[in-house]
This record gives C-alpha cells, structure tokens and sequence, in this order.
C-alpha cells in the first residue's frame, strides 16, 4: 500500500472549490431565510384560532422533524414530478432546506413565544393593538432573542445539511468536490480538504450570527 | 417486477436492519466516548477541556456526510485495514461522541454546585463524586436532549447511503429504480422513519414536559 | 355595568357586579386577595371575556365583536401591577407604539405625544433609555405615560405601586394624584389608604366576588359598615 | 495482500458493484449476483479461495482498491488511460457500450442536438466522461450517485436525456414500455480487471485466469447468461493502457 | 488556624485569621452578610483553598495536596444552608454512601451505621423515603446524620436554619444541642442567639473578612466591645 498524500491536485481546483463554498452558503442563506419565514408564519398559524390550521403545521413539523433530509429531498426531486411538481436541483435544494429547517424553526420559535409573559400580550390588547400587530411588533423580537442560541445553531446544522443536496445533482461544495474526486481519485485529500472548508463556512456563520445578535438583540434585560 | 411485492418490502426490511444496527453501534460507541468527552470537557484540566471544546467545535461545524467520507478513505491511510461499516462505525461515534458530549456537559454543569461540594465535604473521591452524585443526576436531566440527539443519529444514518452501504435510504432508492414507482417507495421509507423515530420523540418531550414540571415545582 | 357575571371554570368569580362611573370620578377598589378586583377591571376593557350582564363605556355597550372591543380599549388607558413595559423598545418607542398603530398617527408626531407625556410623568431625560435601565417607579410612571399616550378617557389601574420599592411608591402616587387633579376618570386597585383618602370620590371593598360596601373615602374609613371591611381595613392599617 | 497471503489465508476479498444489474448487485435475498459475481467467483475457485464481496458504489472502486480495503476489482471497471495511472488493468473481459438515451419524441440525432440540454449521468462512470466529452460546456451534465439516481431523474423528467450503457435500453422499457429509445452511441469501452500498479503477482495471475476461462468455453456460459449475447471479440491492446505489468 | 489569608480575583475576602479550636469546643461564629463566615468555615475542609496562612486539622497541616485534604474532609463533617442532600439516593443511601466509598466499609455495615445515626437525629422510619419526600426540617436532620456517619471529630455548620421554616428550626437545633451535649467539636455559623447562649463556649463576631470580637456568649451579648458587634446585635435582635 503505497499511498502518498498529495494536496497539490486539490489546491489546483482551489478556484472550483470556492465557487462551490459560495454555492454552499448561497443555498444555506437562501434555505435559513425561507425557514425562519416558515418558521415565524408556522408559529402564527400554530397559535391561530383556526384547529385545522394548527393541526396541519403540527403534522408537518412531526413529519419533517422524524425523517431524515436525504428522503425528504428525493421526494421532491424523484417524485413530485409524478405530481406535476418539477423543480431543477438548485431549487430543489432550497426548497428542502427551507421545509428542514422551516419545521424546526417552528419548534424552536414556538418555545420563545410561550415563554413570553402573558402580561406583555396583556398590554398590547389594552392599548388597542390587534391580536396580529401584538404577535408581531411585541411578542416576537422578544421571543426570538430568547431563543436566538438554538436557533443559530440549528442553522449552523442546516448549512451541514446542504451536503447532501449532492445526491440529487445540485450544485454545491460537495458535488464540485465529488467530481474533483472523480478526476483526480484523490479522496481523501479533497474531502480533507472541504471539510475544513465546511468548518470555515461554519466559524464564519457564527460570527455572523453573533454580529446579527449584537445588532438586532442588544437591548439590555434584566 | 413493476410491483411493490413482498420482495421488495423484505429487501427494505433489510435496508432497515442496517440502519438500526448503525444507529445502535453509533449511539453506544458515541456515549461511550461522549460520556468521556463530557468528563474532560468539565475537568478541572485547562488543556483538557479546551482540546475537547476543540474536538467538538470540529465535529459540530462539519458536515456527517464529510466525516463519513474522511474517516472512510482516511482511516486506511493511517495503515489499518477496515470494512466499510467500520468506517461508518467510527464516523458516527466520533459525530455522536461530539454531540452527546456537548448535551452532557451541559446536563453536568447544571447539577448544582451544593451537590459536588457535599460530596466533596463527604470527603467522596473524584470517582466517587462523579459515579454516584453528579452523573446519576446529570442524565437524568440530559435525557430529553439525549433521546432528541438519538432521533438525529437514526436520521443520519441515512447518510451511510452516499458512501454505498445498503440501509433504508439506500434500498429504498433501489427499490425506487425497480419498481418505478418513487413516489409510492419514498412514502414508505419517509414512514418507516417516521414511526421509528416519532415515539422517540414523543418520549422526549414527554421527559422534558415532566423535567420541567417538577422544576416548577 | 350591570349584573355583570363571570365565571372561571365553575368558580364564580364575579357575582352581578353594578358599578356607575360617572365622567371624571375617582373610584379606589379594595379586597382581600382573589376577591376579584383584577377580573372586575380586566372585564372593562374585555382582558377578561364576562358571561352575563353588560358593560357599557362611554356610550359603546361592550359584545364579544372586535369593533367595540377595540373602541373601549382605544377609551381606556390600563397600568398593569408588573409595568409591562416592551422591553426591545426605548421609552419613546414604548410609548409612540399605540398611537402610531392604533390611531395611524404619523411617527414625528407619535414621538412628540410621547414626549408630552413622559414630561407629564417628569421622565422625559429617559425617553431613549430601555425599560431594563430604568427604576420600578420609572418604569411605573413610563406605563402610565404609555397609557395616556392614547389620550383616553379613563384610566384603568390594578396595583400599580405594589411591585415597587417603598422608596417609589411615592413617586408613582404622586404622578397618579396629578392626573386625578386634571380631572381623568380613574379606576384604582390599591390598598394604599392614604391616596384613596387623598383623592378617591368613592372607595368600593370586594369580596368573594362581590361588591360588599362603597362610600366616600371619610365615611368608609371611619365607619364601615360591613364586619368583614372592618377586618380587613384593620390588617392593612397594622401594616403600615 | 500478496496473491500469496490470500491464498494462505483462504479468502479474497473482492471490490464490486452492488447495485448494477447485470454486472454486479445485491439480489433480493441479500447475496452477492451479476456478471462480475460469477466470473470472480470461477477465479476463487481457480485460486482455491473463498470469495468476499465488498460491494463499492461507483466513485468508491478505485479508492477502495488502492487503500487495500479490496485485494481486486471486479468491478464493472471501463479501460480508461486516466484510470490506468492509478490501477493495473487486466485484458479486457467484458465490453460496453455508451450511448445517450433519451424520450423518443425528443429529436435528437448528432452531438449537436443535445445543446441546452439537461444530461444526465451516474458520477465518475465512463458515462459521466464520455457525456462530458461530447457536450463540452453546451448541456448540462448533472452528475447523480449512480445509475439508479440517473434513471429516476429522467423517468421524473428532471433530465431530458441520460448518458448509459446497453442495459439502459431494458430499464428504461420496463419503467415505462416505448417512451425512451437509443440515440447516440458513443464509445464501446471494455472492462478490465483491477489490481494495484506494479504487483505483478496478481496481475499475472489474473490474465492467466481470464485465458483459461476464454478457452475452455466458461466465460462464454457466464456472459451470455448475464449479457444476453456471445461475447464479443476482445483487442489484443488499447493504446496506452497496459493488459500486463512491465 | 494562622494568619489565614483569602482572595477572590482581587476582593480580599479573609483577612489573616487566627483562630484556635480545642477539642469539644463549641464555636458560634456571627456577623453580617458577606463578612466572610462561610468562606472560613469552607476554608478549614479546603472547600475553597486560601492563598497564605496555615490550617491545621487534629495535627494534619492542609497543604494542596489531596492527601492531606482527604484526611481532613475524613475527619470534619459539614452541614449546609441549602442541605444538599443528593436527591438520588434515598435518605439510607444518603447516609451509608460516604462510609463505603471513602473508609470502604461492606454496605451491610455502613446500612447500620446510617441507621443508628438516622435514630440518633430521630428519623428512623423515614430511612426509605428520598428527600424530597421529607420537610426541610427533616432533611437537614438527614444531613446532619450524613456527616456524622463519618464519624468525625469535629463537625462545621453554615446557617444550618435560616432555609428552614420557623415551625421546623427548633427540631433542627434541637439535634444540634444534642450533639454538642455528647461533646462533639462544632463551628456553627448561626444567627439563633439562643442556641449560642446555650451551647457555645465561644462567640466570634467577623466583618469585612476579620474577626473583630470573640468571648463567652454571656459576656458577647451583654457587654459586645465593639460598636460594630453592637450595631449588629442590635439589629438580629430586633427582627426577634
Ligand atoms: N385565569 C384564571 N383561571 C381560573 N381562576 C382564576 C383566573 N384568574 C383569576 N382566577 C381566580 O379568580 C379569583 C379572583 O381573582 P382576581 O385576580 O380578580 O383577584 P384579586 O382581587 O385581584 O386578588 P389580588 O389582590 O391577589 O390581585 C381568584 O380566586 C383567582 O384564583
Ligand atoms: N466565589 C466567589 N467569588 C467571588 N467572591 C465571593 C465568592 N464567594 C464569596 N464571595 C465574596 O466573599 C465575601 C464573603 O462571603 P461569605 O459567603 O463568606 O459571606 P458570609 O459571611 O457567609 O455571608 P452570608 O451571611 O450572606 O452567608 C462576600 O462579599 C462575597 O461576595
Ligand atoms: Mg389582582
Ligand atoms: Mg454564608
């Protein structure tokens, strides 16, 4: 067994390596901002009046949240077709990430609104606002500062997570090192390799999160 | 062929043998060197405990899929010699190791500080302590999030498709490509998930519903 | 209000409860603790859902529809025991809030409204500050600031200084005498005698859900009628 | 492992598809089967070894093989000289051919037609390379795990045409009878034998093996029982690619 | 003890302390919040280590090192605010834990020991129970028995009352006389005046991490030397 390490094929393809890194963190922003939207109108929709409408996010944050994302991606991108549904693999992968990440936002947002105190929503009805002005301009900045830490780091996940979107041909960091790794059958110097990319694009995420913390959520509390 | 028969069902079967096995292998390998990752990671060892945060901020910033992949082609450049499952096994350790020990630190650090020090004024020794009065505790308090974390590693053993072992994921998209009928086998393998881990689920919230109310208490 | 009942469940919390306010009276609600003062005010401004009888304020007979609920609630101001203040807002945001959502104020002269009334409250120093930053009597006075912020017709308190250090009582009474004095119609949960002295037109006692006793604070004071005011007028006077 | 140690030790591990029919998959009740099953099974018996099989996906084969987590490739392994830097081939013992496939209401006839397309492949087969040859940057070429991925994509519609080999033809009429047709064919490439570079050992042995079995009639039982045809004729070389070590 | 010296980061927290304990001595040691009486009696079983001075325990010098710690914690027992019962374990196990794993003793042996001491804070037949299950005054007396189980030559209690609910100090405090009629060494951090009449040899007053007076309780309380001791009685006395 002769195997000699060898990066500098790797650090050839640098260029197509971090295109895919800006891929990867294209998808992961794209998928981050339809979840937390999902995630935020899912709350809405959880705390409405309407019992269907509860039942129906119920069900899809269980379905989402206990299956794994490798089907939950195939299924769209192999099988709502047959339905009329036909997405190509970029959007496909968006549209994946946002429904993982959007379910999970759902649990963890719904956390932070039941934690606010029910004085808030108190005053907020006292001083004539609506039941939605109240959800949006009182409870939920509050609510999502509190759970801001789970939060973020169930993103830092999701941005792992678009990984996989490599098996239904999309786009991303891993495909561009798979087909580097096809070329060159160089393995484990290019997983190596993106790996630490991922741990890059990772570290940056969190400094982007705190920032984004520092910015939105400094108020003081008590 | 075009069917979805009782072969096709026993060969998910199968698909599912594996991914209960994998899961199985992972979640007790990675408690094992979870529960060692927690200890060193509340140390009273400066190094220690910054070598494991290292450890973990590595296998939490990095994909599974990447480490599936790393530890598979690199663990023969290191000159051993490993089946594929071997691979995965390490993978998903070395991942469940990181997570769970995360989960438990956390559960070590909230026992209160009263009971190590009674255990300490006891005159009870670091075993001692940590066997009998601080972990005994600590998962119970972690239970919640450990059970959660296992529902995450079932998942993820679906993973091990990509790097060509046949669990669910897998026979499921063969299964797909002999029948035709992906709609169909992706609905049944999205369930068979489902009721596996969805009790599982239940049951944490269960625990946590419970933990919480005699914290209120 | 009239014959006004409310039920939690089965426990009857309020039992035909007949209250008059008149235009710029002052009225002190007193009781035992769970005797309903919180239900019977939360139910002016519908907080609180009621099952019989009637409310009517300012001429709009309250039903369970959102148009009259939300112009009672645009009527009448409420100061909560625990301020309540948004904390993710600075003081002027708190109290620019309402009126810019509310009544579609534009946001300049929101914010002067809300300066006019931290002045009234003597805190317009603390207009850009954050509720954390603040005192529980700051925060108290910012509360009733925010309230008045929607120029309402009546003011709803539920005791507003018991969360307070004794230090700050004073300084959220005082506010509260001044408003008084300016005419606002106010109904007060307190136990604070003095100010119910000092400005209460009538003091209502509760208990178990019923209005028991109500007079002019000299009379109540001096002569309850009721055993049961007694004992308790005598507990709370012992506090203090 | 030396062919020496394997035979010491009495069991050759073996790298090989698991999920290509006919060349190498798992049957439905779980056992190693296909093409390159039974010819490696006829060289463990040649050898007087037991068999193991240790089925690779596509992009695995050569890692697996040169990290020595398999003694030998039989593994549906198209001769390519790219690959042929990194593994020692044997002469050849099956033939393949690639060719595009794609709807038959769709027009497509020369290279040319495919511009704008959407092509797909399974990653790292000789498909994925012939397709990326011949359309250079005016398709698509989306690169699944493998051929099961590709032919679900197209039978989804999300590919317009698939770059396969002959038994394409056969799935893609059983999935769905008289949609798809052959358009293009682009190479017939020929499979080889894997061993490492430069062990001469097994590289002798193997080549040695594929005569025996040529001559004395068992390659043809086995390939036209898997293929559905004779075998056809093998080149005696490929430029570049060495059948022998030097 | 000499010259004991004690930081926390750059707060001087103990200032050179010098306090000899005879064997059977019974210390009360008192004064206001933050003047340092938790952080001495924590510094004598190095539940906290100090930066200068020495310690000695029954001839054994604590240094760093776990030996010699061991060897104290062995011999000392405490008892805490906040009980710290490990709630786990039911009381029995509680009480035989420390006896097994530190002296090794077979469980059967340790059982009867924890029964013994359980009997001797009278709470036998409460041996099956898990803490929770008991009042507080119960589970201090379980701690208490928890640290005699040691057997130790000295015993350190840190307001081993004040979490408790008036009804239930007495029980605890009677438990502590009983202990100190049987002779046992004790410093007790306590504010109960009238258990340091009846049972402490010695008073010592602290402040600002010093001990500024120590005599006999008679003449401590009826005579204090210092204003500050003075102030401070003055004060707990009142609340009595
Ligand atoms: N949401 C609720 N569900 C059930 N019972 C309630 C609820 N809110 C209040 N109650 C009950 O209604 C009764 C009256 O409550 P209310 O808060 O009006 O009393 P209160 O006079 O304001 O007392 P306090 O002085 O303690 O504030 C109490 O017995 C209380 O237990
Ligand atoms: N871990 C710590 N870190 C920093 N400062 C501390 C720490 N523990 C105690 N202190 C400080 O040391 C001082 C003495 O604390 P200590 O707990 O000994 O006081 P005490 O006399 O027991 O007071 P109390 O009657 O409130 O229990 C206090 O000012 C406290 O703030
Ligand atoms: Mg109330
Ligand atoms: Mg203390």
């Amino acid at each position: 067994m002769d195997y000699k390490l060898d990066f500098s094929v790797v650090f050839d393809e640098m260029p197509d390596l971090l295109l895919g890194a800006l891929a990867t963190l294209g998808l992961a922003l794209a998928g981050m901002t339809l979840a937390l939207i999902i995630g935020i109108l899912g709350v809405a929709a959880r705390k409405s009046r309407f019992c269907v409408l509860r039942g129906l996010v119920i069900g899809f944050v269980e379905i989402v949240r206990n299956t794994p994302f490798l089907v939950q991606i195939f299924f769209i991108f192999f099988a709502l077709p047959m339905l009329g549904l036909r997405f190509n693999p970029t959007v496909t992968a968006i549209i994946a990430l946002a429904v993982n990440g959007g379910a999970y936002a759902i649990e963890i947002i719904r956390g932070g609104v039941d934690n606010i105190q029910k004085g808030q929503i108190e005053a907020g009805l006292a001083l004539g606002l609506h039941k939605a002005q109240v959800f949006r301009l009182i409870v939920l900045k509050p609510a999502l500062r509190s759970i801001y830490p789970s939060l973020t780091s169930q993103f830092i996940m999701l941005t792992l997570t678009s990984s996989v979107c490599t098996s239904i041909a999309a786009y991303e960091l891993t495909s561009v090192a798979q087909i580097i790794e096809s070329d060159t059958f160089r393995s484990f110097e290019v997983y190596f390799t993106i790996t630490i990319m991922y741990l890059i694009i990772s570290w940056m995420m969190m400094s982007m999160f705190a920032l984004i913390n520092r910015h939105y959520f400094s108020y003081p509390v008590r | 062929m075009n069917i979805i028969g009782p072969n096709e069902i026993l060969f998910l079967l199968q698909g599912l043998k594996w991914t209960i096995l994998l899961s199985a292998i992972g979640f007790v390998g990675g408690g094992v060197f979870g529960l060692l990752v927690a200890l060193a990671r509340t140390s009273n060892w400066k190094s220690l405990r910054r070598t494991t945060a290292g450890y973990i901020s590595v296998f939490q910033g990095t994909p599974l899929l990447m480490q599936l992949f790393v530890v598979y082609y690199g663990i023969t450049l290191i000159g051993m010699e490993v089946d594929a499952w071997v691979a995965v096994t390490i993978a998903l350790t070395l991942h469940a190791s990181a997570y769970l020990g995360e989960i438990w630190r956390g559960a070590i650090q909230a026992v209160p500080k009263g009971q190590s020090e009674a255990a300490n004024a006891l005159g009870l020794h670091y075993v001692s302590r940590t066997k009998d009065i601080i972990l005994p505790q600590a998962l119970r308090l972690s239970l919640p999030a450990t059970v959660g974390f296992l529902v995450q590693l079932i998942k993820g053993t679906s993973l091990a498709a990509i790097v060509g072992f046949i669990e669910l994921a897998r026979a499921g998209q063969i299964v797909s490509n002999q029948t035709y009928k992906p709609l169909l086998v992706f609905g049944i393998v999205g369930a068979v998930y489902f009721v596996i881990c969805w009790p599982l689920s239940l049951y944490g919230a269960r625990l946590e519903n419970r933990l919480a109310a005699a914290a209120a208490r | 209000m009239e014959g006004v009942e409310k039920w939690y469940g089965t426990f009857h919390a309020l039992k035909s409860i007949n209250l008059m306010v008149r235009k710029g009276e002052k009225i002190v609600l007193c009781g035992p603790s769970g005797s309903g003062k919180s239900t019977l005010i939360r139910c002016i401004n519908h907080l609180e859902p009621f099952e019989e009888g009637r409310i009517v304020v300012d001429g709009t007979a309250l039903d369970d529809s959102s148009r009259t609920i939300d112009a009672v609630r645009r009527e009448v101001g409420m100061v909560f025991q625990s301020f309540n203040l948004f904390p993710h807002m600075t003081v002027l945001e708190n109290c620019a809030l309402a009126p810019m959502r509310v009544r579609g104020t534009k946001k300049a002269e929101a914010e002067s409204i809300a300066r006019k009334y931290l002045e009234r409250v003597r805190i317009q120093d603390q207009a850009d500050k954050y509720p954390a930053q603040l005192s529980g009597g700051q925060q108290q006075r910012v509360a009733i600031a925010r309230a008045l912020c929607m120029e309402p017709k009546a003011m709803l308190f539920d005791e507003p200084t018991s969360a307070l250090d004794p230090e700050m009582v004073k300084e959220v009474l005082d506010t509260m005498i001044g408003l008084a004095r300016d005419g606002m119609t106010m109904i007060c949960v307190t136990h604070e005698m003095g100010f119910a002295r000092q400005v209460a037109d009538r003091v209502i006692f509760m208990a178990s859900g019923e209005i028991i006793e109500e007079g002019e604070p000299e009379v109540f004071f001096r002569n309850p009628a009721h055993a049961r005011t007694r004992a308790f007028l005598g507990e709370i006077l012992a506090h203090h | 492992a030396t062919v020496d140690e394997v035979k010491a030790r009495g069991k050759i591990v073996v790298g090989i598809q698991g999920d290509n029919r006919p060349w190498g998959f798992v049957n439905s009740s779980g056992v190693q089967d296909g093409y390159d099953a039974d010819i490696a099974k006829l060289f463990g018996k040649d050898l007087g070894v037991e068999v193991e099989f240790a089925p690779l996906a596509v992009a695995n084969r050569i890692p697996a093989l040169v990290s020595g987590k398999v003694d030998i490739l039989f593994a549906t392994m198209a001769m390519t000289e790219e690959r042929a830097k990194s593994i020692q081939y044997s002469k050849p013992y099956a033939a393949n051919t690639i060719s595009l496939y794609g709807p038959k209401e769709k027009k497509i006839v020369a290279v040319a037609d495919l511009a704008g397309l959407e092509i797909g492949v399974p990653r790292s087969s000789s498909q994925d390379k012939a397709v990326t040859d011949a359309v250079a940057t005016t398709a698509t070429v989306r690169r699944f795990d493998d051929d099961a991925a590709a032919i679900q994509a197209m039978l989804s519609g999300q590919v317009q045409a698939v770059g396969g080999n002959q038994f394409y033809m056969q799935r893609l009429d059983e999935a769905k009878a008289d949609t798809y047709e052959r358009k293009i064919d682009f190479l017939t490439t020929f499979n080889g034998v894997g061993t490492r570079l430069g062990e001469k050992d097994w590289n002798e042995t193997v080549n040695k093996f594929l005569d025996k079995i040529m001559s004395d009639g068992e390659h043809a039982k086995v390939y036209e029982k898997w293929m559905g045809m004779k075998p056809p004729a093998f080149p005696e070389s490929i430029p570049n690619i060495p059948f022998t070590v030097k």
